[in-house]
């Protein structure tokens, strides 16, 4: 079982890619897949987080199935 | 209510006359942004808008739900860009058309607003200089 | 800025179409007021919108010279239709393009508010039961 | 001398005429000259009143010469 996230913007310039998966045993936290996923890239300041498309904190449990993105402040408009 | 998400350039005139209007209003009130060719003190060549698939799409609805809570309105159009934009290209347009006009400005506005700092839309920009860069974050326009 | 009373039927996105957008700007907010064929409960057939020629132009001049004296704005158009009109015409139109959408937005509201109240323009409403009445006040569009 | 009188909407209406001449000697607000020239008609509530195409109050002298006009609260846009 895996969740899959992705990296919006800035943030996937930075980490050099769009996407990632991970695998999992039981619900983490978003802050939690982050660190797993980047473990050398500190969370930047001011990230946004969305799980299933809807916005998220970044303490809230993500369960496998689960689409997770990070993306730094919108600027549409 | 439609709400559209464009690769295509938008000519905001032919969009809004071919828009079929709702019966019984008598206010609409509309936004348009429009692209500069200079932002931050720098002259801008063009504009890459990225975008979250299904999730700008989700919060769009999300936000002109929202809207249609708190003000009475017989429709929106709400259309934002995507992909490559060059100055003078149409960003965004919010239409609303009420039966009075406090509920046309005070709906237009408030999406505008809050798409503005909750839709997942993200401005890179290229400059004269031929340096790419992405927009940190979007001004409020409430106290502007 | 084009400050127009119009005696013709105004198609709004023609005009706005043609209307030669100022350089620099980045936002455009625009009101559009339409006649509706229902007002005070009762069915309307036709209006006719009486004015005070020379008043209305010197009214009007005064009231964006001071929205333009609180904000920011690149241009403005604002055209105001007299004389006899059916339902679905357009009676006004406030177009502001600024640089900051803030300016767009609160000069247009501010000079279809203040217009409202100090323009001398006064309808007349034809009802279908034949009787003829004069609007008598119009309302606030900031409290609705 | 004298000063143009308009009235506007419901009051050219109601007077029956849309305009009046009347001849003075002197200034005398706009309160006064519609008693003068409609004096079986107590001035509406709400009336406003301009002199030479801007709001005047009541209590506003009018000159010779000056353009004087009466009309209900305005109803536009």
């Amino acid at each position: 079982m895996s969740i899959k996230v992705r990296y919006f913007a800035s943030l996937k310039d930075q980490l050099g890619h769009a996407e990632a998966e991970l695998a999992v045993n039981g619900p983490l936290s978003a802050r939690e897949i982050w660190q797993q996923l980047n473990p050398s890239v500190s969370l930047p300041e001011g990230v946004l987080t969305a799980i299933n498309l809807e916005y998220a904190q970044l303490d809230t449990l993500v369960n496998a199935g689960d689409e997770l993105a990070f993306f730094p402040p919108v600027t549409g408009g | 209510m439609q709400i559209v998400i464009s690769e295509e350039r938008i000519d905001p005139w032919q969009t809004l006359s071919q828009y079929p209007a709702p019966a019984g209003y008598g206010a609409t009130a509309i936004f348009i942004g429009t692209m500069r060719d200079f932002n931050q003190g720098d002259d801008v060549t063009a504009m890459f808008l990225e975008h979250y698939p299904g999730m700008t799409e989700k919060q769009l609805l999300n936000i002109v739900t929202a809207a249609s809570q708190q003000w009475t309105f017989e429709d929106c159009l709400l259309i934002h860009r995507v992909g490559e934009v060059k100055p003078q290209d149409t960003l965004v347009i919010v239409a609303v058309w009420s039966k009075h006009r406090g509920d046309a400005f005070d709906a237009s506005r408030f999406i505008m607003e809050t798409l503005k700092h909750q839709a997942p839309f993200w401005k890179r920009e290229t400059l004269v200089s031929g340096e790419i860069r992405w927009v940190e974050r979007n001004s409020n326009g409430y106290s502007q």
